[in-house]
């Protein structure tokens, strides 16, 4: 093993890189300081000069955060891992301290963070070179970047869950960035709300794990959750709401139906915030989830419903992304469908293959969405029927786009496939056929929606709108460029830092199927849309189930007509109860004034001691009522 | 160390009485300044005389008034007074520098203010119940006038609104404490007196609910709660914020201070009732919070909930959830207060609280930008966002109460979602969306607006980074609280014994 | 007969037009080439235009010729030839709307002379330098 | 000369029913769309001073996009424009210009260039720190504009054309050769993806047009501020009619796009082409950045399904003419970039104005963003009347049916400004600020 060689020779470890380990605690504060500083940059301050210093500054922080840790990677590599402990409250009996798990797979996995980071700023450069607001974008992406890296880091559920919601709201101001926009408004606040109500299920799961568990430590929840079924004395019910409860927060970071819809408003933030969103971001959920598998897993209920709202978001999600017409929407719904997948896996109890799946993800998405980004820049529409016979003038982010799929897609070798066929591999042995299917499908019509956006894009006719397309700023391909490379070696990373378990091969039937889905759906795709040679299929799908696709299930209206409904009614009524009914009970004349709309002075008219007594009445019923028990027996 | 935090501000409230009335409103306001300024040093130095590690009362002070009556001047601080008195301290400068510089009548205004101060903060000292009770009717006339002179529309209305609600409140404490000492078999009022005082548990429940609605008026509690929104909403902003920030919390002390610490026993007995009822509170805010559409209704309507959460707490009483109560009501005071400061401003610059004519204030040039991001951090501190105040404090109470009464604790954590969709619904529509061509000319904000915005905003995120500022003061005190409270089940068997010796 | 290029040098108040075909190199063309119908602005219609704006062109021959080119149209086109024309192409290849009745007009000009008859074309005579667009 | 201003509108004609009569009767009456009063002359003159300040810069550094920096891969200097570019001789100023338009001098502006030399900290700092600081001139929007002008393929039909010729791609592959030559990565590229370098020189042309455009506007801007520093400039017609003349005398002017490489020149686009400024330039810049542009990120959703965006590009009217200048400043509002380059160098009496209204230092962005927003309409008044006076009738024609036909000519004009979000309304009133 080659790597191991290059990697941390065990001589170096305790020393300088050691030293970079035990300080990975670092890692988030040098964004966070970035985001900080970038308040000298807010509009407020500067007059006479512009806000780019801002970005500059926060890049040099990313890069720091970097190297730090990429050090201490090289440190940990090949080592246990270790926990540092920063204590943060002590109160009565509750102890938080913070836990750090220093790892491989932590560090290993900040380094993909901060590197995504790092390319997605260079990117934001350029894509947003003609905006004003870069001191809110720099110091948000700082603060998830800071969020992320400390999620990877750290081992316990609560201070998970704090991170969480912090970057909720990160989430909410970095949608909202372009406030002055109707739909980004309303679609920063969904964003907000749904991924709220999963914290808050979290929460309450969180809030009940503790009594039973005794900790929020996720290596000590592991050994706790060994020891459950040896002793009865939880009920399977309460393992249930727990699992249950858990695994909601999970739902509402990846956008898994039936919360999923945030994703495609939150596609109305800038791009560059998309590619972050939809590499990493969405992927915090499955972190968490896979670090609390073991808890989850001990509740049959649970593992059912991670695995069928998997499956759902993976089949649901494919599909509706091949019906798009807008470009980014078929990236947010793809990116739900990917989650689900790894949802399948965790419910299938293959965490190692979930985080491997978040990696290629990641990695493929980030960089299919840079292509994008590069695209609708300069095409000035994100309306795949718009586009057109960009490939020779646009090779560049043509061939980034055929990569991203290749790497996104199970095609060999690839980082995708060897995902996927781990997955499918473990399926098999464990016989759950159905599932293999859902893969399988997955696969297939992610495989369609990729190449069908491919040739819609750079296919078929020049456009009005793509009759004048020349590659973007360099500070735009460069990092796409560097984003391929990534992709197309991702599979000798994996190698090396040894994902791919050695039992796989190609020739193995399940290699084979997967290939075959993955060749039916692009092969359609290539037939529907670049060669032109068979009619559209929105021709010859039904309109209503073409409709159907294309507006999500009409999520939107059903969101609608139930939760929004319920709470706007609910609250209508409170509201009316609180004037008219509460209100008027407690002071009829108050009431009487209300309704008559205009104030009244009580003072100088006959009501203030009717007043009074209802007042008083009312008090005392309320005091009967709540020492009724007792008084009969009153010693007086 | 205790009387100058009383007897300071009444008698600045005198000095401003009869400061020369030549003097324009921006002097008098900056000697009424100093003069809170000053009580807010002299609480930072009485911080570092407290010691933590005393279970009880510290720094006595006695002196004999109307002994007959069993009414002396007694008072005395523990970690629950002492966050009490902070909170009264702070908010009181607050109020008045949020004051505008042209308000009317400044002298009797302030002087109104600094007395209202004095009171409160001696009735969070007193150590008689006697004592209590006239400090806390004390501050009753006051706020009537501030709110009739210097409110906004319906002043009278709400002003006689809130005179009533208080006086009847004021009418039950006084019963209550009135029958506790009478019960008691003694004439004097002072409160270790009242503490030692063996009560049959059912006198006991029968006092604690008439106290419990006496002080749930003042809270308040639902149904009690409508004085509240009509009051806040026609308060000035700085009035707003003494009600909000200080008066509410006389009730919450009260309750636990007379309540918890006089009748322990019945306390327990009844602390399912309690906890039902906090949540109630709690969602019945919430929800009726979202259907407002005048910003500062939706804040009012915000702090009846979240004083669910302190009751909650209460009812609970588990170390935890007592911490967490206290601490909740101190960083509700700050959120509340910064919230009421920050829509005042909107206000004056904007000329309307309607969420549908608000919009677009975030834009830098043209709207609010600063207020509008303070607005932004008030409101997902108040909706309970980790690293401020308002999250770890709601989490601590919930974590206390989670043991004891899941149910209303989950019910509680679901009403924190709801406080996210009004608070959502409010950024959203007065900072985010465009400004409207026609009446984006608003002024600019000025460094006295921002002053009180920043400190307070200061306060919400270091507390919330670093909560240990906040908790440790109150963790002895909710241990001897907690200490004094038998279980339950212990106290359903004195009650049989109790109630079988009365057959 | 004389062609198109003698008969402008030979009549009164052409001059500017004139020395503009030959800044654009255009009297070759104009003299042996054809038939062409050109609409010749007077000395007059030049002046109408705003200060520089015959010098720059002068000074950029290419741009001149472009100018000019517009002025002419291949063929030979009477008066009573138009009657049924609205437009005619020009070389510069932009379309010169047309109007014979009431008056005779070239798009916004208007003819003074018309059917003037050289050895290689017809000449109509008109007020205002005419322009593309 | 052309001095419409003092001209009477006929009577002969019945008063118009448009929407905007009053505005057409004013044009008839040889005026602007912008109402005629002192504070409006002062605002437009002094934003046009301002303006001319950084397009001093703009044209110049185009040009040397356009001339030098031509496929640089990575041209991360572009904006550091060589002294030789600064030196550059306005062809429309100074001793030797083609055709004096302002008196001063032909090289940069000196205002520019103590600001390149200073920036706003007023410290003598090397280039790369006050380009870093963000402390410079925003070169972005000039390429912005240039992009508007290169996407809407359909406003300059006989440039693109060109474009499209086998002359052009001829013209352009020496060029890619000899700026490539002993670069075999970069040839090897060419000879994969022909049409992707083709496609950047393209775009490369549009950079040297936009530019030749604004090296003629600098100078016109400059002498109509000095003519109101004179007095010699009294009202807005005045100004407008100064437009007018300067479009007509410089119509003629050659647009072309020449290359440098290693000191030989490459005629990609060569001035015989006969491209005008008037044609090629002046009318498809008017079109693609006055009315059209591209919907700001921070005001529209792209996004296909809510069909904010017209799928047309003639139904798109996003210019300075329709812009939202109030959340200038925010994000998503381009415009603050220029908004910014024209701080720098306000007139006093204009920061003067400002100080008394709004918030005086405060939003001086969206002030003078509207004081531009109101000089644009008047010079889109000038493009009308030149393009009135060039393919219509005098405004004394004698003849009824020249007036009824310059009539329809206005208001199909003023149709345009029907459009809700069109700000024609707004500048009649001075309340707009």
């Amino acid at each position: 093993m080659v790597g191991a060689d290059i990697f941390a020779p065990n001589s170096l470890t305790g020393s300088l890189t050691g030293f970079f380990a035990q300080t990975s605690w670092l890692i988030p504060c040098y964004p966070m300081l970035g985001a900080a500083f970038s308040i000298f940059w807010s509009p407020a301050l500067i007059r006479r000069s512009g806000p780019r210093p801002v970005g500059y500054l926060n890049l040099l922080m990313t890069v720091v955060a970097l190297t730090h840790s990429s050090l201490a990677f090289v440190a940990m590599w090949h080592q246990p891992p270790q926990f540092l402990q920063l204590s943060w409250l002590q109160v009565a009996d509750l102890n938080l301290t913070l836990p750090l798990e220093l790892s491989a797979l932590t560090l290993g996995a900040s380094v993909v963070v901060t590197v995504l980071n790092l390319l997605v700023q260079v990117y934001a450069i350029g894509y947003l070179e003609m905006d004003w607001g870069w001191g809110r974008l720099y110091s948000l992406l700082a603060l998830f970047e800071a969020g992320l890296t400390a999620l990877v880091l750290c081992d316990s559920l609560f201070f998970s869950y704090i991170l969480l919601e912090i970057l909720t709201l990160g989430t909410y101001l970095i949608v909202g960035f372009w406030f002055n926009q109707s739909l980004v408004v309303t679609g920063a606040r969904d964003a907000f709300l749904t991924k709220r109500i999963g914290d808050l299920i979290l929460l309450m799961g969180v809030l009940a794990l503790y009594p039973l568990a005794g900790t929020w430590n996720f290596s000590e929840l592991a050994l706790w959750a060994e020891t459950v079924p040896a002793n009865d004395a939880i009920a399977p019910l309460t393992l249930s709401l727990i699992g249950v409860a858990l695994v909601w927060g999970p739902v509402s970071k990846c956008a898994q139906f039936p919360l999923h819809l945030w994703l495609d408003e939150a596609m109305e933030g800038p791009l560059p915030t998309t590619i972050l969103r939809n590499s990493v971001v969405v992927a915090t959920g499955a972190w968490v989830l896979v670090k609390l598998a073991p808890v989850i897993l001990l509740s049959p209920v649970a593992t059912g419903m991670v695995v069928v709202i998997g499956s759902v978001s993976a089949l649901g999600g494919s599909l509706i992304a091949a019906a798009q017409i807008d470009i980014k929407r078929v990236m947010s719904y793809l990116a739900s469908a990917y989650m689900g997948l790894i949802f399948v896996a965790v419910g299938s109890a293959q965490p190692e293959t979930a985080l491997m799946l978040v990696l290629t993800h990641a990695i493929a998405t980030a960089l299919l969405l840079m292509a994008v980004g590069s695209l609708i820049l300069n095409v000035v529409t994100q309306d795949l029927t718009q586009m057109g016979g960009l490939w020779s003038r646009r090779p560049i982010t043509g061939l980034s786009f055929l990569v991203g799929i290749a790497g996104l897609v199970a095609l060999p070798p690839f980082g995708g496939f060897w995902a996927l066929l781990n997955l499918l591999n473990d399926l098999v042995d464990s016989g759950q056929w159905w599932l293999v299917a859902v893969v399988m499908v997955t696969n297939a019509v992610a495989g369609f929606a990729l190449m069908r956006m491919f040739g819609l894009a750079f296919a078929g006719k020049v456009t009005p709108s793509t009759t004048r397309a020349a590659e973007p700023l360099w500070l735009m391909v460069l990092p796409m460029v560097a984003m391929a490379g990534f992709t197309l070696h991702l599979p000798l990373v994996m190698k090396q830092a040894e994902l791919l378990p050695n039992n796989l091969s190609l020739v193995s039937p399940m290699a084979i199927g997967l290939l075959a889905s993955s060749a039916l759906g692009l092969g359609v795709a290539i037939a529907f849309y670049i060669l032109e040679r068979i009619t559209r299929p929105e021709k010859l799908l039904p309109p209503l189930l073409n409709r159907l696709l294309a507006y999500d299930f009409y999520t939107p209206k059903v969101y609608q007509f139930t939760v929004i409904a319920l709470v706007d009614k609910l609250s209508q009524l409170t509201d009316w109860l609180d004037i008219y009914v509460v209100d008027g009970l407690v002071n009829l004349v108050g009431s009487v004034s209300l309704f008559g709309g205009e104030s009244l002075k009580y003072i100088n008219t006959g009501r203030m001691q009717f007043y009074v007594f209802v007042m008083a009445a009312v008090s005392l019923a309320l005091g009967l009522y709540m020492s009724l028990y007792f008084l009969p027996k009153l010693p007086v | 160390m205790l009387s100058p935090l009383i007897w300071f501000p009444i008698a600045g409230a005198l000095l401003m009485a009869c400061l020369p009335a030549k003097l324009n409103t921006a002097q008098v306001r900056g000697v009424a300044l100093a003069i809170s300024g000053a009580v807010v040093l002299w609480t930072i130095g009485l911080f570092t005389q407290f010691d933590l590690s005393l279970a009880g009362f510290q720094m006595r002070e006695f002196m004999p008034w109307l002994p007959m009556l069993g009414l002396n001047y007694d008072v005395a601080v523990d970690g629950l007074s002492l966050m009490m008195i902070a909170l009264n301290s702070l908010l009181t400068w607050i109020a008045i520098y949020s004051s505008a510089k042209t308000t009317a009548r400044p002298r009797f205004f302030y002087s109104l203010i600094l007395l209202v101060s004095g009171g409160v903060a001696g009735a969070f000292l007193a150590q008689n119940l006697l004592l209590f009770f006239l400090l806390f009717e004390i501050e009753l006339v006051p706020f009537y006038l501030l709110i009739s002179i210097w409110g906004g529309t319906k002043r009278e209305y709400a002003a006689t609104k809130f005179l009533l609600y208080t006086a009847i409140a004021g009418i039950l404490i006084f019963a209550a404490f009135v029958g506790t000492v009478w019960l008691g078999g003694t004439l004097d009022f002072s409160y270790e007196q009242a503490l030692s005082a063996q009560l049959p548990i059912s006198a006991q429940v029968v006092l604690l609910s008439i106290l419990l609605v006496g002080f749930g008026i003042k809270i308040p509690l639902i149904p009690f709660h409508t004085w509240l929104p009509d009051t806040y909403v026609s308060a000035s902003p700085p009035i707003a914020i003494l009600l909000g920030g200080v008066l509410a919390k006389l009730g919450t002390y009260g309750i636990f201070r007379f309540g918890l610490g006089l009748f322990p026993e019945a306390w327990s007995l009844i602390s399912p009732f309690l906890a039902v009822w906090a949540a109630a509170s709690v969602m019945y805010g919430a929800i009726t919070a979202i259907a407002q559409k005048d910003i500062k209704r939706m804040v009012a309507y915000s702090s009846i909930g979240h004083m669910g959460y302190v009751m909650l707490g209460g009812a609970a009483f588990t170390e935890l959830s007592i911490v967490g109560a206290i601490s909740q009501m101190v960083s509700h005071g700050l959120i509340l207060a910064l919230l009421f400061h920050l829509v005042g401003v909107v206000e004056t610059k904007v000329g309307t609280r309607q969420l549908d004519q608000l919009n677009g204030l975030m834009n830098p040039l043209r709207g609010l930008p600063m207020m509008s991001a303070l607005l932004v951090l008030s409101g997902m501190a108040s909706a309970g966002i980790p690293g401020l105040v308002g999250f770890i404090t709601e989490f601590l109470v919930f974590q206390g109460s989670y043991s004891v009464f899941p149910i209303q604790t989950l019910l509680c954590v679901v009403g924190t979602g709801l406080t996210a969709v009004y608070f959502v619904i409010l950024i959203n529509r007065t900072c985010f969306g465009k400004l409207d061509n026609e009446r984006a000319y608003y002024d600019k904000v000025t460094g006295n607006e921002r002053a009180p915005a920043l400190v307070l905003a200061a306060l919400v995120v270091v507390l919330g980074l670093q909560p240990n500022w906040l908790v440790h003061w109150s963790e002895t005190t909710s241990r001897s609280l907690v200490a004094a409270v038998p279980m339950a089940q212990d106290v359903r068997i004195a009650l049989q014994a109790d109630l079988g010796r009365l057959d | 007969m004389p062609s198109i290029v003698d008969i402008a040098v030979q009549t009164e108040g052409f001059s500017t037009l004139v020395a503009a075909v030959q800044a654009a190199g255009l009297v070759e063309v104009l003299a042996t080439g054809g038939p062409f119908t050109v609409f010749a602005p007077t000395d007059d219609a030049f002046a109408k235009l705003p200060p520089g704006t015959v010098q720059t062109l002068v000074d950029n021959p290419p741009q001149l010729a472009r100018i000019l080119k517009f002025h002419v149209v291949a063929g030979c086109w009477k008066k009573d030839d138009l009657m049924t024309q609205h437009e005619l192409n020009s070389l510069e290849s932009s379309p010169i709307p047309i109007r014979v009745s009431p008056i005779f007009e070239v798009k916004n000009a208007t003819v003074l002379a018309a059917d003037i008859e050289a050895d290689n074309g017809i000449i109509h005579v008109i007020d205002n330098v005419i322009l593309m667009g | 000369m052309i001095t419409t201003a003092d001209k009477q509108a006929t009577t002969s004609l019945p008063p118009s029913n448009h929407e905007f009569a009053e505005v057409v009767h004013r044009l008839e009456a040889g005026g602007s769309m912008l109402p005629d009063n002192p504070e409006n002359l002062k605002q437009i003159i002094g934003i046009y001073k301002a303006y001319a300040v950084p397009m001093d810069f703009y044209w110049r550094d185009l040009l040397y996009i356009a001339e030098h920096v031509f496929l640089n891969p990575l041209p991360a200097f572009k904006y550091f424009i060589s002294e030789k570019y600064l030196n550059r001789p306005n062809a429309y100023a100074g001793d030797n210009a083609d055709l004096r338009i302002w008196r001063g001098e032909a090289d940069a502006h000196p205002e520019l260039r103590e600001f390149m030399a200073q920036g706003e900290r007023k410290r003598k700092l090397p280039r790369l720190f006050h380009h870093l600081w963000h402390d410079r001139v925003n070169m972005e929007f000039a390429e912005a504009c240039m992009l508007a002008m290169f996407w809407h393929e359909d406003i300059n039909p006989t440039f693109n054309a060109y474009l499209e010729t086998d002359e052009y791609r001829a013209n352009s592959d020496r060029a890619i050769r000899a700026y490539f030559k002993g670069n075999p990565v970069m040839l090897g590229l060419y000879k994969l993806f022909p049409d992707m370098f083709l496609e950047q020189v393209r775009r490369l042309s549009y950079y040297a047009n936009l530019g030749l455009f604004w090296e003629v506007m600098a100078p016109v801007f400059f002498e109509m501020s000095d003519l109101y520093d004179e007095g010699k400039m009294t009202t807005v017609p005045e100004a407008m009619d100064f437009l007018v003349n300067g479009i007509f005398a410089v119509a003629g002017r050659p647009i072309y796009h020449h290359v440098y490489i290693d000191g030989e020149c490459y005629e990609i686009i060569p001035k015989s082409q006969g491209f005008t400024w008037l044609y090629e330039a002046a009318l498809p810049y008017v079109e693609a950045v006055f009315y059209r542009t591209a919907p700001f990120r921070g005001t529209k959703s792209y996004n296909a399904q809510a069909g904010q965006v017209p799928a047309d590009q003639k139904d798109f009217h996003y210019g300075i003419l329709y812009a939202d200048v109030f959340p200038v400043g925010s994000a998503g509002i381009p415009p603050t970039l220029l908004m910014q380059d024209m701080l720098h160098f306000l007139p006093d009496y204009l920061i003067e104005l400002y100080q008394q209204h709004g918030r005086g230092e405060d939003d001086m962005l969206v002030q003078l963003g509207i004081t531009f927003q109101r000089s644009m309409y008047n010079v889109t008044s000038a493009v009308i009347q030149a393009l009135r006076t060039a393919l219509l009738y005098p405004l004394d024609d004698s003849n009824l049916d020249h007036l009824r036909a310059n009539r329809a000519f206005f208001e199909q004009q003023m149709d345009r400004f029907k459009r809700p979000e069109a700000r024609l309304r707004d500048i009649q009133s001075q309340n707009y600020r």
